[in-house]
């Protein structure tokens, strides 16, 4: 649906830095008996946005999960943004508050306005005092434009409209790395757009964004890199460009011909 | 591109990976005990808390289970038979009075050469039951059906049922299940008639009431074929009316000629001799069946958009509600007759269903209104746009999935109804948990035993309760994968 | 009317105890017998002409007058008091006394209480909803005592109080003492206080406004009576319907005058009743009486020929 | 825009009554009506007729004559003195209480087994199961009989405790006895006892116990005022300030003094003759009542917290660990108040089943509504239709009162939804 | 989306005759004191198809609504097929016996298979027996090309296939008239197609069709008057071509500016 990004954009801060964001060494995942991720060795430089793409079930959301520990790996080493997840609550509770998170159903609290979700964790967790934190969340809601819902509650907006205002409540953290899944799958056409243009304005402001999406004209438009996951297993990566119009593997290009297919 | 690519490290995987067992820490028993049992101090606190609360309970309780005496004839023989086995001042129950007083737990004071005819009633129930509760599995009904017809057949004979009546109980079993194998629908008008079998057999006297009941359903019907050439409005009403004045009427001079006539019948045995598990079973059953129908009703009218219906529905519902069980079931066994005409008499174990069917049905109303607020307003819509009128709208398209939404809450208000019926004990019924144990202990043999009884008549409630609720969450989760 | 119900019932419906031994109680199989019972039956068989036309509806002390005004039961024979307001704002008929009673405590030996005044501050068992409970409450006021009530809704409930020792002392008609003490394992270890603090005539009640049925139930208890007064037993009964020559008798069996037609019954309607269980002596003697576990003494209930109380009515 | 002109009403025809939408569902209620009125007329005519050949009337002035009989356990003064009315008061006081503090006991009871069940040990999750199940099944009956046989069969009779050797010892540093009649705790004694506040007909509160209960709502307000003002300081810095230890101090300090103040001690129960005397005696009836409805309703209740805090989507929780938020704080400020609106409603009806539930009373000799107004009085007076028709007037009330509050609150919390 | 029509249209049985199906003289509606339809008249003659367009809250679904008696007109007449609507049940029964509608969400019945939700309504309504009926209903749905889906349940199926169920519910019935109320437009757009295909096939058959739908494509292959309300008001009617290339209220063009727009 490239058509959905229209206009042009700008990529004057999408510098990718030589500071590294993420690194992640032979990291192994099991649910039960069941291997979900298998040797993932990835790292992401400040700055860098990266588009994950695989079929269902290939352990996407796992990995993004794994980096801000709401999934617990069992061997190899992630760091985030130089400190390690190991079960020590301080390193989690420090990479959590560095690291928003965009899920594919929202997730907002039904029972706090806007404008309360997005002052939640900045007063509880940063320790922000209210006036200040609220000036903050107005701000970010009124980059995600819609500022004027600030005092409805989620119940009363329409899935776009939700998907921007959780995403304004992750940057309210203001943190360094953005990690989205699907966060366009759950809505319908015309919505799809308004998230997107939302997610292509954080990237042009230089956010180290990690994206699992099937989008594939966002990942052309804004990604600098592209990850193909099957079986819980990096099979390829490339720049979008390469990605698209030269894949390497045979299943990554089975799943372009499907996903480009229709 | 613009920017500059730190690592365009581009990457392909040649070989797969392949699958890899966890790390041993991440499997087995001990993972299971640590991540289950001991994972922190809290936890490992709440286990050790666990194991205690079963150690007490078990050095407290085990002797006394294990030193079970299952034969004796009075208290004081078992306490006897105990001393001797297991030492002087051993404890040990003494479930004997159990064995002893089996018969009076189960059929109360029926007579004992007629068991035969409640334990067939029974056995009939799951055949009348097949078609409706099993009708969704093919395995489990021919299971039930097999399974009651050998246990019914096998206790029937024991019970030294009448040869003709043998030979009727295992055609009907039989029978029963051979025509599930194919027409498992035409069951339901075994289960249409089983009421009224049933109430004669555990009733008994003459046929002709049950045949002139018939009758009347007869005329009904005859009156709605009449009428629905008329107007397909009326004839509910005329079906009602003739029925109900014949049934008024009639039936009961016609049934008493009848049997003057030809005496046909079997020995009628009064209410007052119920008792026991029959009874409770007898008016869970019927508390059951009555009070889906008319808790639909209610809560039909509850929903209606006419004005005077709705109210009276909400003040029926909310009064039943707001009242405890046994102020109306005192009402039903000592004031009824302030309110009847002078000198009309009716059955007790009748009254007491009755009353248990309105409570139960006040509750139920509330379960299904639930369910019919969660159908989207489509559903209506699309029904009303084929053509389909009110009655036939909510039988066919709304009643159908909205007591699918509501099974859960329909079952647990059973499980709360059958649980009820134990408090017939204060109108002077014979229920199997108070009455029945008070009476137990009236004896001399058996005074002072209370544990005994009590355990034995809650493992039985237990049992049939928590079949009942494990069955509607089967029921649950076939339906949402069926109709998904 | 009454009568013509229980006719067209074909039923007598009997009020009686939830269990009390001797006076009336279930055995195993739900046949009920006792001295209450036997009243039952005598009116089942004068009114019906089978004295096994009875359906028994058992009744606690505080059910028992609800069942009978709202037409429950057709006669009420459980061991109930007749006392004033019961007869008239209750709206009941008593119609006789089949038993002289009056209220007693009952102690276990071993607390060596031997007078109800010695039980001050004692907790004491008492079915609610009766003449006792009353009682109870004035005497311990007139004697300025103080006492814990718990309270109990049948004799069953009672006697595994009292067992358990939850309560001091049982209080309730020295009759049903009698009968509950009997049935303990241990009759020996309890005794009945010397006091008795009320007077307690028992008997059959009816509701009121239908006088006839009253003087059904009336008349079959005083031919009970009478019958014994003249030696008219169930055993030799056939015998003095052919040879008694006592007028009184000869009109009590329906040999010569027609006294049955007078209250709506047949000529046979005593001799039906004595027949059903005896006389009142003979119901007495087989339900409560000295040689029954029981063991009550006649004392009060002895025929007024015999010094006591017992004293029916001529029938003439 | 164009003026309406009015529709053209077809005449009436009689067959409109049943063919015609407008009219159709007024014929039928009338109809409904009619019948409804008929028979409630009919019973009404009944009644009159019954009564009148009985020869009773329909009058309230029993509650005014003197009901003659003694109560166990009154939380007013009570004689046999008094009468019919007061005894019913009683009653009603008495399934007030036993209704309140079961539902407090069985909420408690209720979110810990609820929570226990979700808890990821293992043995104790199960235990809670078989609890919850076992109460589930099993009819109240049983386990108000159970637990009464329990008391009565296992606890000894108070002679016990006497002697040179006795055969049982009080507890709790001999402060409790446990009976098979009641528990007896200490009662608590004043030395400077400031008298009490007469309330009229007998009943009189203790100037003691106001002062406590003054100190006491005064400290929550004071309590209050702290949590505000450390939200303010939240609000306005970012920081808040700790004010567990304000907050003990506001609610315990006052209260010590004044049992300072007032010489409060314990009076600890004594044998004397055949009783405890000398501290409180609670009676089995109650105990027993009010344990059997606390564990019986508990079970409910665990399976309503559970399937609350289940309804909360897991999604809610990861998003709020995604922004950093801590368990406990996830679990207070997402969770919870997000459960509440799922819990409450059936919560209340609950309690609702368990104040109803409590005329079982009857069963353990409980003297509530049931046992004076509809059980005692009813039979001593005979006036059985009008103590029932004000028995169940009450029940209604109180049933009426408590779903009323439910339904405050329901529309207080409903999510706004499009 | 004019796209999803892509074969040639057989228009020989599109005739329209002169006899009239729907006659509706003044109509107003409100709801309470919201004035939502505003003296409406229109005219449709047998085998007419009509397209209804207007911006969202216009009162399209009203208007078809209306026509079998979902809802209540206040004043005015409704006449379909020679019957007038009103609030005698026999002709609401009879109208809507002759009337087939078709919703924007389906509304099939879950709890019965795609063959008992097709026989129905000839069972209960027009007592067609079972065989029949299941004759008629398989009929239906080989037109709607789905008759190997007979013996699933709707959940089963996916969107199109269902709203082809829905249509076959209808058919079944043997409606003379049928209304769409967007029967498009919660489908994902591959399945817009094969509905869309399945009531062009009706078209051809001559089917008198009322149309609410955005389909523009569609308006365009088939219908032979295109109707624009706005604010409760048929604001404008014509034949599609005039419709779309000479529209002549201010509003119409703005309606098809956004529309066609993107
Ligand atoms: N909690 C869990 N327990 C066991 N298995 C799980 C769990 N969560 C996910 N899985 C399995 O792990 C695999 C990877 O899941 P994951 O959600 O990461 O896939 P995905 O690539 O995000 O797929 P999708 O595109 O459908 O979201 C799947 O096979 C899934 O079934
Ligand atoms: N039941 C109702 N009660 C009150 N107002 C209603 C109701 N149904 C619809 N409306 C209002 O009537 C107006 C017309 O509604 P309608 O659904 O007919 O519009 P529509 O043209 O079909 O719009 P859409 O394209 O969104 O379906 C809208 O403003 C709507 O808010
Ligand atoms: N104990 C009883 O059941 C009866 C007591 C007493 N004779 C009464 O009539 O009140
Ligand atoms: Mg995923
Ligand atoms: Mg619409």
């Amino acid at each position: 649906m490239s058509e959905a990004i229209t206009r042009k954009i700008d990529r004057s801060h999408m510098e990718v830095s030589d500071e590294v964001a993420i690194d992640i060494r032979a990291m192994n995942k099991w649910y039960g008996t069941f291997h979900v991720l298998r040797d993932i060795n990835l790292t992401v430089h400040k700055g860098e946005r990266i588009v994950i793409a695989g079929p269902s079930g290939s352990g996407k959301s796992t990995l993004i999960r794994c980096i801000n520990r709401l999934e617990e790996h069992q061997s190899g080493h992630i760091v985030v943004d130089n400190v390690e997840l190991t079960s020590d609550i301080k390193n989690i509770d420090k990479v959590r508050s560095e690291v928003g998170m965009v899920f594919q159903h929202f997730n907002l609290f039904p029972h706090l306005t806007v404008l309360e979700n997005c002052t939640l964790a900045p007063i509880w967790v940063r320790k922000v005092p209210k006036k200040q934190a609220e000036a903050t969340a107005m701000q970010f809601l009124e980059k995600v434009k819609i500022p004027e819902q600030a005092h409805k509650y989620p119940g009363q907006l329409s899935g776009g409209q939700q998907q921007r205002v959780a995403i304004a409540r992750s940057l309210c953290m203001q943190p360094k790395i953005m990690l989205f899944d699907e966060p366009t799958s759950a809505l319908d056409p015309e919505m799809i757009k308004e998230v997107l243009d939302t997610m292509i304005e954080l990237a042009e402001e230089g956010m180290t964004m990690l994206c699992v999406t099937h989008e594939m004209g966002f990942a052309q438009a804004v990604a600098n890199r592209v990850i193909f996951m099957d079986q819980g297993q990096i099979v390829e990566q490339n720049n979008p460009h390469d990605f698209f119009n030269n894949p390497q593997s045979e299943r990554t290009k089975l799943f372009l011909s499907q996903i480009l297919g229709h | 591109m613009s920017e500059i690519h730190a690592e365009t490290v581009a990457f392909v995987r040649e070989t797969m990976l392949p699958a890899e067992a966890p790390p041993a820490r991440e499997a087995g028993a001990v993972k299971w005990l640590r991540e289950n049992l001991f994972s922190g101090p809290v936890n490992t606190l709440l286990t050790l808390l666990g194991l205690g609360i079963i150690w007490f309970l078990v050095s407290h309780f085990w002797d006394w289970f294990a030193h079970s005496v299952w034969s004796a004839n009075s208290l004081s023989e078992c306490r006897q038979i105990i001393a001797e086995t297991w030492g002087e001042g051993a404890r040990g129950a003494c479930f004997a009075v159990i064995r002893e007083r089996w018969n009076q737990y189960v059929y109360g004071f029926y007579p004992s050469d007629l068991y035969w005819r409640p334990t067939l009633v029974f056995g009939l129930l799951f055949v009348a039951l097949a078609p409706v509760l099993f009708s969704e599995s093919r395995s489990l009904r021919r299971l039930i059906l097999g399974l009651t017809t050998a246990v019914t057949l096998i206790l029937l004979v024991a019970l030294g049922t009448p040869v003709l009546w043998l030979i009727f109980a295992a055609a009907v079993t039989i029978g029963a299940s051979v025509i599930a194998e194919r027409h498992p629908l035409y069951l339901l008008i075994f289960s249409a008639l089983y009421p009224l079998l049933g109430v004669w057999l555990l009733w008994g006297g003459s046929i002709w009431g049950v045949i002139m009941v018939l009758v009347g359903f007869g005329l009904g019907w005859g009156a709605w074929l009449v009428a629905a050439r008329v107007s397909p409005m009326l004839s509910a009403v005329a079906a009602a009316l003739v029925a109900m004045i014949w049934w008024i009427g009639f039936a009961g001079a016609a049934a008493s000629d009848a049997q003057n006539l030809i005496p046909l019948g079997i020995t009628p045995v009064d209410s007052d001799q119920f008792g026991g598990f029959l009874l409770s079973i007898t008016i869970g059953v019927a508390g059951i069946a009555l009070s889906l129908p008319l808790g639909i009703v209610l809560a039909l009218a509850r929903r209606s958009d006419m004005f005077l219906v709705t109210s009276l529905a909400v003040m029926f519902i909310e009064f039943i509600r707001g009242v405890p069980l046994i102020t109306l079931l005192f009402v039903a066994s000592l004031l009824l007759n302030y309110f009847l005409p002078p000198g009309t008499n009716f059955d007790i174990i009748l009254r007491v269903i009755i009353m248990v069917t309105l409570f139960a049905a006040a509750y139920m109303a509330e379960v299904i209104r639930g369910g019919l607020a969660a159908l989207p307003k489509g559903q209506y819509e699309a029904a009303d746009a084929l053509g389909l009128d009110y009655w036939k709208a909510q039988r066919l398209i709304i009643l159908p999935q909205a007591l699918k939404i509501s099974i859960p809450g329909i079952v647990s208000t059973f499980i709360g109804m059958f649980k009820d019926t134990t408090l017939v004990t204060f109108v002077g019924l014979y229920d199997p948990l108070k009455s029945m144990s008070d009476a137990v202990r009236a004896s001399t043999s058996w005074k002072g035993i209370y544990w005994e009884p009590y355990i034995f008549v809650g493992v039985i409630f237990f049992l049939i309760c928590f079949g009942m609720s494990r069955y509607s969450m089967y029921l649950e989760r076939r339906l949402a994968r069926d109709h998904r | 009317d009454t009568l013509a119900d229980v006719k067209a019932r074909g039923e007598l419906n009997c009020g009686v105890n939830t269990g009390l031994v001797g006076f009336a109680a279930p055995d195993a199989n739900g046949n009920w017998t006792g001295f209450d019972v036997d009243v039952c039956k005598a009116v089942a068989a004068a009114v019906l002409g089978d004295s096994s036309k009875v359906k028994y509806v058992p009744t606690t002390g505080q059910t028992r007058f609800t069942a009978l005004s709202s037409g429950e039961v057709d006669v009420l024979a459980r061991n109930s008091t007749w006392t004033f307001s019961r007869d008239t704002d209750l709206k009941l008929d008593f119609v006789g006394v089949n038993y002289y009673d009056g209220q007693g405590f009952m102690v276990p030996k071993e607390l060596g209480v031997t007078s109800a005044k010695e039980l001050d501050g004692a907790t004491i068992c008492i079915q609610t909803g009766t003449t006792t409970e009353l009682n109870l409450a004035d005497y311990f006021k007139a004697n300025n005592l103080s006492y814990s009530p718990v309270n109990i809704d049948s004799n069953a409930e009672g006697e595994q109080q009292y067992m358990a020792g939850a309560c001091d002392a049982y209080t309730t008609d020295a009759s049903g003492l009698a009968a509950t003490r009997a049935a303990f394992a241990d009759p020996e270890n309890h005794v009945i206080l010397p006091e008795i603090i009320s007077k307690e005539p028992l008997g059959p009640a009816v509701r009121h406004g239908d006088s006839n049925w009253g003087d059904i139930v009336r008349w079959t208890l005083n031919a009970l009576i009478a019958a014994e007064e003249y030696g008219v037993t169930s055993k030799n009964i056939e015998e003095l319907v052919k040879s008694s020559q006592n007028p009184e008798v000869q009109r009590l069996l329906g040999v010569t005058d027609d006294l049955g037609a007078m209250i709506g019954l047949d000529k046979e309607w005593a001799k039906r009743a004595i027949l059903a269980s005896g006389n009142y002596g003979e119901i007495f003697a087989a339900n409560i009486g000295e040689q029954t576990p029981i063991g009550l003494a006649r004392g009060l209930n002895a025929q007024w020929t015999q010094g006591g109380l017992l004293y029916a009515p001529p029938f003439r | 825009m164009t003026d309406v002109s009015a529709p053209a009403t077809p005449p009436f025809r009689l067959s409109m009554l049943v063919y015609d939408r407008r009219y159709r569902s007024m014929t039928f209620q009338v109809i409904v009506f009619v019948l409804v009125m008929a028979f409630g007329w009919w019973l009404v005519n009944n009644t009159i007729q019954n009564l009148q050949a009985l020869g009773k009337d329909f009058n309230f002035g029993f509650l005014f004559q003197r009901a003659g009989y003694d109560l166990p356990q009154t939380p007013i003064p009570y004689t046999s003195d008094d009468t019919h009315l007061r005894a019913a008061i009683i009653g009603l006081m008495n399934t007030v209480i036993v209704s309140i503090l079961g539902c407090i006991a069985a909420t408690i009871v209720g979110v810990v087994v609820g929570v226990a069940r979700l808890s990821n040990n293992w043995l104790f999750a199960r235990l809670m199961t078989v609890y919850v199940e076992i109460f589930r099944n099993i009819p109240l009956l049983l386990w108000i009989l159970i637990i009464y046989a329990l008391f009565t069969e296992i606890l000894p009779a108070p002679s016990a405790y006497r002697g040179e050797d006795p055969a049982w010892s009080m507890v709790l540093f001999d402060n409790v006895a446990l009976t098979n009649r009641y528990t007896s705790i200490p009662a608590l004694g004043l030395t400077n006892d400031p008298g009490s506040l007469e309330l009229g007909a007998r009943v009189s509160v203790s100037w003691a116990l106001i002062a406590f209960m003054v100190v006491l709502i005064g400290g929550w307000m004071v309590r209050t005022a702290l949590h505000k003002r450390a939200q303010q300081i939240q609000d306005a810095t970012g920081q808040r300030p700790t004010t567990w230890w304000q907050t003990l101090a506001v609610m315990t300090v006052p209260s010590l003094f004044l049992i300072w103040f007032f010489g409060l001690h314990l009076l600890p129960p004594e044998l004397k003759g055949f009783n405890f005397s000398g501290g409180m005696n609670v009676d089995n009836s109650f105990v027993v009542l009010w344990l059997a409805l606390t564990l019986y309703t508990g079970a409910f209740i665990a399976e309503i917290v559970r399937a609350g805090i289940l309804a909360v989507s897991k999604g809610q929780s990861e998003a709020a660990f995604a922004l950093g938020l801590r368990p406990r704080r996830t679990m207070n400020l997402v969770i919870l108040p997000q459960a509440l609106r799922v819990i409450i409603p059936p919560l209340i009806s609950q309690f609702l089943n368990l104040t109803k539930n409590s005329s079982l009373a009857i069963a353990v000799g409980y003297m509530d509504l049931r046992g004076t107004l509809g059980g005692t009085t009813l039979n001593q007076t005979g006036r059985e239709l009008e103590a029932m028709v004000l028995m169940m007037a009450i029940y209604l009330a109180l049933s009426l009162i408590i779903s009323a509050g439910m339904n405050v609150f329901n529309s207080r919390v409903k999510l706004k939804e499009r």
